[in-house]
């Protein structure tokens, strides 16, 4: 009993702390799908996070945050499109200067709303919702209980991505785009449309992660709260093998392995060594799955 | 980007002329800027005429613009070197902290008695070869495996730097310290100030020298050059009797061995000593400095003094004006974008002649 | 950042935050704290940089110096502590402060702060409240730590020395945020808050700085107990927050710039904030969490204890053992 | 009526005028051959009409409606199709998922049912039978060159391009390709039809419009014509196309092949020698194992089973560079992957497999000077049209490119020769002239091994013949005891086999 319970409490631990890096590495993937790498996930995940307390700050409700944390990364991800493909900027760095906007933005308005260094005030956050009935399971029933919406949505966004990129028209036409973009241009595709659509729609989700960690998890927005975790949905994704649910699948592992570490604090193992051990695992694990990921062939090359 | 073509180091009228579109680019982002400045109720001008002080208004300030600059000019070249070569070197942050961490040590366990033109270019060595391996590996799994050098570059980031963290902590300590540090290098070890109080050391001549070792490999070298065509074509570079895997590795070490550098003079200019986790994220500004620099080393170097006056100019700017930090991150974040951007420059200059 | 004053006085203070800036909710906001009540009840007149690298500490010490204009310049953080050594020097008419080490230079004032002593105290407290039916009996507690580094190991040893010293067969739970951002990891610290708690610990201690919000969140979403840190955190949830660690860098940055009104800023001395200096204390103040009166006199006791000199804390979680075996609780 | 009617139509690439008021007509159900030397702007026409190109000036009209074709779609919406010299296809997708692209049945989700559907119509109409759910990167040439040709049809195109659909093709592939595009001139569709062959004119086409470095030069009835006038037109001035070929005298062994596998499934292996002053021709339908006897030879890959000597020297399991060295010259068949830095320079390329020859480079360093010169000299003696040496080469037309690498491969005298489909893609003037330089070569007693899937080639050039099937060399005889027939028997892997 003893032990299931910690295993119960584990895999909650292990799905809340993936849902912000999944998101992202699936939107990641979309936009990687097209042929468009995104090193600027980090930063919208940091504008979604402000976006969501800022909506939620003046609409006083979370779900309007999460809108409006969409709404962020929609326009973000549109300009990013402007840049690199109307512009032809290239991607990396505009991804990097994006970062450094996005660090430097965010505290600025968090300072001119609440008039706080670096903290907002806290705001209106998602409420947790219980299974009826199945949360009466004992021990089990944890997991049915007071859970975050985002959970299912993830794992819905995560399937429903996986369908479109594989069974869809877009899906179909997006993944040429990414292969072989003269090919598609020449059976009549409009490429650079289909572009901006993933980029619009992998920064989206990737806002959508951020706003987890405000407004969901939390409720309220503290400087650099995303703490890297947009790199980490950029190894998802290439883990993943530029696959919705293989993405999910390694942001759950991230998760996974981040979980064991506090878990079991008890034994006894130098902080930093029990920090490094989930990015060993994730180099080994790439070493033996890592060959089958196959990157678009024209990744980055407009 | 793929790297494209030898290049020469007498820079061809299209260069030029992407110089002058950075020109406007920054002073684009600037007037940019300067919105944002009035919307926060700063003058503009001043906080402008601050920046500027700060960064070139002095022999100190200069001083200091380089000083930032040398780490970036290291960076910068590693990357650069790497998409020569095809590949993309997002691991500078852990090559640098691996080679600045081993030098330190190596520095520091290194007999006293020892003559320092001996000592002090084994440290360095040292930390180069820590470098090359960490650099070398991402190269070597890479070739091997085709994993992606992305993530690979990404979790020995972390790696490197939890492990450094975790030796100084564990066992190089500095005593009575309340920071995770190394005790400080010998006297003889530290680097000698160019200017007098100045945080500039005379690493800034090594980060010169190693841009132009940069030009001479690709202008005049055999393995420059099989660089250059692996990066441009690796089927027909094998084909033409390159040997690719070997040539992968050695691209990633040496690009390993340049970043790792930013780390080690750091270590052995800046500060005197290793500190734990010190990189402000130099490795991932390397990436838009070698891009903004079009991987030729005189825009390498010149994409990292222009990011080391912002950073130089950003101080003077708070001191004197309190323009916050953020604000001056928003600033770098403009200019990297608006430099990427020259079509845009060129954009907005065709609207007006219309 | 310039701030001018309303009622004048022609002193004027430089500050040098730590890297982690405003909004790190430990000693950076304490210390501006001290200034901006100094400026407001003395009409003392502040600058302050936030510098984004330990590599500009030198470079704004330099700077401030030599712009003559400060009467002291607040270096804020130990690890500000060699560029001062090395700027000091060349402005032997400069007056300097350093908060959290100490800089024994002529024209340096030093101000270390003996966070053990608070941590145990609050430590002391929690290992009593666990005595009691106010909280589960499983006699298991929490501790949240930013990072494993000397500084913050004193919370760690003064918070496990007080519960176990009360308490001597009481569990403490500790974690590390780690990461990106140690500081400001909300979501790390809430979930370690929340691993903690499922393992039995329901008051639970932080050191880390604005991660430690996480901490309140779960604490709130759970329905257990907190204990904050430097300033008086119970503000933020007073029915979950019991008790506050207090580290008062702030009466420190405003005392310094009270003797500088009065003109006898003493420097090239250490002053050590502890409890016996009101430095370093604790709260329960507007907490709503009743903790009960006896145990506040025990804990009261205990203070007096220390300030007396009859107990010493251990300021590294190795030399815990040691203390428990040679001081015990009666 | 005119199916197409593109007049005065000129295009520039920067300083190249690609195209110079050029005139087109075709007329509805033609073949029509567009004929014309490397870089006369073939390519560039057809790109404008299939509106991948926007010409600068000049008219398009189709069936005698004036259009403007700005993109592709557009031009299928017209219902023209374009079958790419380099394929356009998706090589990780598979068949069917090719075919369909943009114009996917169903509304959100694909109806891969109904796609199947409509594709089997079609393929019995046309007499195509494809395996739709094989990958397209395991499908030889010619199977995805009739992808191509049927993704056109699927998008309901009536005018058909096709850039030099033969320059890749074996001869068993042609003949199906010519029947599928009679089938369609019989069900009305109009194809226009690039080639460098003027039998394939000859035998296909019904008119013929000639260019000539970016001008119109004539349109003519195919039955007026033969290869000689054509030729002429083509070539601006009469020209004889015939290669001397003299006896040859056969020295040394200089390359010997034992045993060797080339598929580990392959039940028989290769035993071959080549010696010097002779060119021995490898014949074979395409996918036998030219590329990997090819890469065998050259060293980007090593026999598991099998020895390749050369000089009398095992070199089996020498690096590509010691091969090199020992006097190795290389023109691989596949020019765009494996011969040429397309970001680099005209000299960079000169340099490629020559950067560690010691005339090149001296102790690690580029001899700058000895290459620029070398490049020079090359570039005249081999009439490469090039605007400058600093220039990149992908901005030579391809004719020029394949110079480009044959110069290279061949002017440091190599004691052997791999030249695989050496003349692919090239247009008579060009491959005349490298068919009379490898016979040169071997006349100046250097070793030369011929790999085509060209017949004609091979008769043309080979002293001693071998065909390659299934990876195994089925026979070997002196070129004079073959007959065209023959060979094409054992190609096809009948007799013997
Ligand atoms: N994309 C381009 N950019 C610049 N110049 C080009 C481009 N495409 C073709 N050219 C030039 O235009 C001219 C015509 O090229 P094109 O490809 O039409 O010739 P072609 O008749 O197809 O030759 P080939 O018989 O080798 O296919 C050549 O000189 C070529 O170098
Ligand atoms: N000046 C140029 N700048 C850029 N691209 C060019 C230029 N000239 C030709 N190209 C492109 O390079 C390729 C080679 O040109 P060209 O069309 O003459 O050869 P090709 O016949 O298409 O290819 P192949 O060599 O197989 O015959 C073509 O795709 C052409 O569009
Ligand atoms: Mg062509
Ligand atoms: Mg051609």
């Amino acid at each position: 009993m003893e032990i299931l319970t910690t295993m119960v409490n584990l895999l909650m631990m292990t799905f809340r702390l993936s849902i912000p890096i999944a998101l992202a590495a699936i939107g990641v993937t979309i936009s990687e799908r097209s042929g468009v790498i995104n090193l600027g996930i980090e930063g919208i995940m940091l504008l979604g996070a402000m976006g969501a307390v800022v909506g939620s700050h003046i609409a006083g409700s979370a779900w309007i945050g999460l809108f409006v944390a969409l709404a962020t990364g929609v326009v973000v991800g549109g300009l990013y499109a402007l840049f690199v493909l109307g512009f032809k900027a290239n991607q990396s760095v505009i991804g990097i200067g994006l970062n450094s906007l996005a660090s430097g933005l965010t505290v600025v308005t968090v300072k001119s709303i609440w008039n706080k260094e670096g903290i907002s005030g806290t705001v209106d956050q998602l409420e947790t919702f219980t299974v009826p009935l199945l949360h009466k399971i004992p021990t089990i029933g944890t997991m049915m209980t007071d859970q975050s919406p985002l959970i299912p949505i993830t794992l819905f966004v995560s399937l429903f991505a996986a369908y479109v990129l594989g069974r869809t028209k877009v899906g179909l036409r997006l993944t040429s785009i990414g292969e072989h973009p003269l090919a598609a241009a020449t059976a009549g595709i409009p490429v650079m449309r289909y572009r901006t659509l993933a980029i619009i729609v992998g920064s989206a989700l990737a806002a959508l992660g951020g706003a987890y960690l405000s407004v969901v998890h939390s409720n309220l927005f503290v400087n650099n709260m995303v703490a890297g975790r947009g790199f980490m949905a950029i190894a998802a994704n290439i883990l993943g093998g530029w696959n919705p649910i293989g993405a999910l699948l390694a942001s759950l592992l991230f998760a996974f392995t981040q979980a064991l570490r506090f878990q079991f604090s008890y034994i006894q193992m130098p902080e930093q060594i029990s920090q490094l051990i989930p990015y060993v695992i994730t180099l080994l694990v790439l070493v033996g799955v890592g060959r089958k990921a196959k990157s678009p062939a024209k990744l980055g090359v407009l | 980007m793929k790297p494209k073509g030898t290049f020469n180091l007498f820079a061809r009228r299209k260069d030029w002329e992407s110089l002058w579109y950075s020109l406007l680019a920054i002073v684009f982002s600037f007037l940019l800027v300067a919105l944002i400045m009035l919307a926060m109720g700063y003058n503009p001008i001043n906080a402008y005429a601050a920046l500027f002080r700060g960064s070139f208004g002095s022999v100190y300030a200069i001083s200091l613009t380089l000083c930032r600059s040398v780490p970036l000019i290291f960076v910068g070249l590693a990357v650069g070197f790497a998409l020569k070569g095809g590949m993309f070197n997002i691991g500078g942050e852990g090559q640098l902290y691996m080679g600045g961490f081993t030098s330190a040590v190596t520095a520091l366990i290194l007999p006293q008695g020892m003559p320092v033109f001996i000592s002090l270019p084994l440290a360095i060595l040292a930390g180069m070869v820590a470098g090359m391996v960490w650099g070398g590996a991402i190269g070597l799994i890479k070739a091997k495996l085709q994993i992606n050098e992305v993530i690979v570059a990404i979790m020995l980031n972390y790696i490197a730097q939890l492990l450094t963290s975790f030796f100084v902590n564990k066992y190089f300590m500095a005593k009575g310290s309340m920071t995770p540090q190394t005790e400080i290098l010998p006297a003889g070890m530290q680097l000698p100030n160019i200017v007098a109080n100045s945080q500039l050391t005379t690493s800034l001549y090594i980060a010169l020298f190693m841009g132009v070792v940069y030009w001479f490999v690709f202008r005049h070298t055999v393995f420059g050059y099989e660089v250059n065509a692996l990066g441009n074509n690796p089927s027909a570079a094998g084909t033409g009797g390159v040997h690719t895997v070997r040539t992968t590795v050695l691209v990633m070490a040496f690009s390993g061995a340049l970043a790792s550098m930013a780390g080690i003079f750091e270590v052995f200019g800046t500060y005197g000593r290793f500190i734990d986790g010190f990189s402000p994220g130099i490795g991932f500004t390397g990436i838009a400095i070698a891009f903004i620099g079009q991987g030729k080393p005189l825009g390498i170097i010149l994409a990292a003094i222009l990011f080391g006056s912002l950073q130089a100019g950003a101080m003077q700017m708070s001191l004197m004006e309190g323009v916050s930090a953020h604000i001056d991150k928003v600033i770098q974040g403009l200019v990297i974008v608006f430099i990427a951007t020259p079509n845009f420059i060129r954009y907005l200059l065709n609207r007006k002649t219309r | 950042a310039k701030e001018t004053s309303t009622t004048s006085s022609d002193v004027k203070i430089g500050m040098i935050l730590g890297v982690g800036g405003l909004g790190d909710l430990s000693y950076n906001d304490l210390v501006y704290a001290g200034l901006d009540r100094a400026q407001k009840e003395l009409g003392i007149d502040f600058d302050y940089v936030e510098p984004q690298s330990i590599a500009d500490f030198e470079t704004f010490l330099q700077q401030m110096a030599s712009t003559r204009m400060y009467d002291v310049i607040i270096s804020v953080g130990y690890d500000q502590v060699e560029p001062l050594k090395k700027v000091a020097p060349q402005f032997p008419n400069q007056k300097f402060a350093i908060i959290d080490e100490n800089v024994a230079l002529p024209n340096v004032a030093s101000f270390v702060s003996k966070e053990e002593e608070g941590s145990f105290l609050v430590g002391a407290l929690a290992g009593m409240v666990k005595k009691t039916d106010l909280v589960k009996a499983n006699n298991t507690i929490g501790f949240i730590s930013a990072l494993d580094i000397p500084l913050l190991d004193r919370f760690y040893a003064g918070y496990e020395a007080g519960a176990r010293y009360v308490n001597p067969d009481i569990k403490v739970i500790a974690n590390y945020v780690g990461g990106n951002a140690p500081f400001s990891d909300i979501t790390t610290a809430k979930e370690i808050a929340l691993k903690q708690f499922s393992q039995g610990a329901d008051i639970i201690y932080h050191a880390a700085g604005g991660s430690g919000l996480g901490l309140f969140q779960a604490a709130k979403e759970k329905g257990f107990y907190a204990i904050g840190v430097n300033s008086n955190q119970n503000v933020i949830d007073p029915d979950h927050i019991v008790a506050s660690m207090l580290k008062r860098v702030d009466n420190a940055a405003y005392v310094i710039a009270e003797s500088l009104v009065n003109g006898n800023l003493a420097t090239g001395g250490l002053s050590v904030l502890g409890l016996a200096s009101d430095g370093i204390g604790y709260t329960v103040a507007e907490s709503n969490v009743a903790v009960g009166p006896e145990i506040l006199a025990v804990v009261e006791k205990i203070k007096e204890a220390i300030v007396s000199g009859e107990l010493v804390v251990p300021d590294a979680h190795k030399d815990v053992a040691s203390f428990l075996a040679s001081n015990s609780f009666r | 009526m005119d199916a197409i009617r593109m007049n005065n139509i000129t295009k520039t690439f920067g300083t190249t005028v690609a195209l110079a008021g050029v005139d087109l007509r075709i007329r509805v159900g033609e073949v029509h051959c567009l004929l014309g030397e490397n870089g006369a702007g073939k390519s560039t026409l057809m790109n404008i009409l299939y509106g991948l190109y926007r010409a600068d000036s000049g008219d398009i009209a189709i069936n005698e409606v004036p259009v403007e074709i700005n993109s592709p779609k557009m031009a299928q919406s017209l219902h023209i199709g374009m079958v790419h010299q380099h394929f356009m296809l998706v090589e990780s997708m598979t068949v069917l998922q090719n075919i369909i692209l943009g114009n996917e049945e169903g509304t959100f989700a694909i109806d891969y049912k109904k796609c199947r559907e409509r594709i089997e119509v079609l393929e019995h109409l046309y007499h195509f039978d494809f395996d739709l759910d094989a990958k397209v990167s395991e499908l030889s040439v010619g199977e995805m060159q009739r992808v191509e040709i049927f993704k056109a049809v699927y998008r309901g195109a009536d005018i058909i391009i096709l850039d030099e659909p033969t320059a890749v093709l074996t001869p068993q592939e042609v003949s199906v390709l010519f029947r599928i595009l009679d089938d369609m001139r019989n069900q009305g569709k109009t194809i226009v039809f690039i080639t460098h062959k003027l039998q394939e004119t000859m035998r296909l086409s019904d008119r013929v419009t000639v260019l000539r470095n970016g001008k119109f030069v004539q349109t003519v009835e195919t039955k007026d014509m033969d290869p000689e006038t054509l030729a002429t037109m083509m070539v601006g001035h009469a020209v004889e196309l015939v290669t001397h070929k003299g006896a040859c005298c056969p020295g040394d062994p200089v390359l010997e092949i034992r045993g060797l596998k080339i598929f580990s499934t392959s039940e028989n292996t290769i035993n071959l020698t080549v010696r010097a002053g002779e060119i021995y021709g490898i014949a074979g339908v395409d996918g036998n194992g030219q590329q990997e006897l090819e890469r065998f030879i050259v060293g980007t890959e090593r026999p598991k089973i099998g020895e390749v000597w050369l000089n009398g020297s095992d070199i089996s399991a020498c690096t590509v560079a010691k091969r090199k060295k020992l006097g190795l010259g290389v023109i691989p068949s596949d020019r765009h992957r494996n011969a040429i830095l397309p970001g680099m320079s005209i000299v960079d390329n000169f340099l490629l497999g020559l950067q560690r020859n010691s005339r090149f480079s001296s102790m690690g360093l580029v001899r700058h000077k000895a290459l620029e010169a070398y490049a020079e000299s090359m570039i005249t003696a081999y009439a490469i049209k090039v605007s400058s040496e600093r220039q990149h080469i992908s901005e030579l037309s391809g004719g020029n490119q394949q110079k480009l690498v044959f110069s290279r491969e061949v002017g440091l005298d190599p004691v052997l020769l791999v030249a695989a489909q050496p003349v692919r893609g090239l247009d008579i003037g060009a491959i005349d002239y490298i068919h009379n330089q490898l016979l040169e070569l071997r006349d100046r007693g250097q070793a030369i091994l011929l790999i085509s899937t060209e017949l004609s080639e091979i008769m043309e050039m080979s002293d001693r013949i071998g065909v390659l099937y299934k990876g195994g060399l089925i026979v070997e005889r002196d070129a004079d005891d073959f007959t065209v027939e023959e060979l094409g028997l054992y190609m096809a892997g009948g007799k013997g086999a």
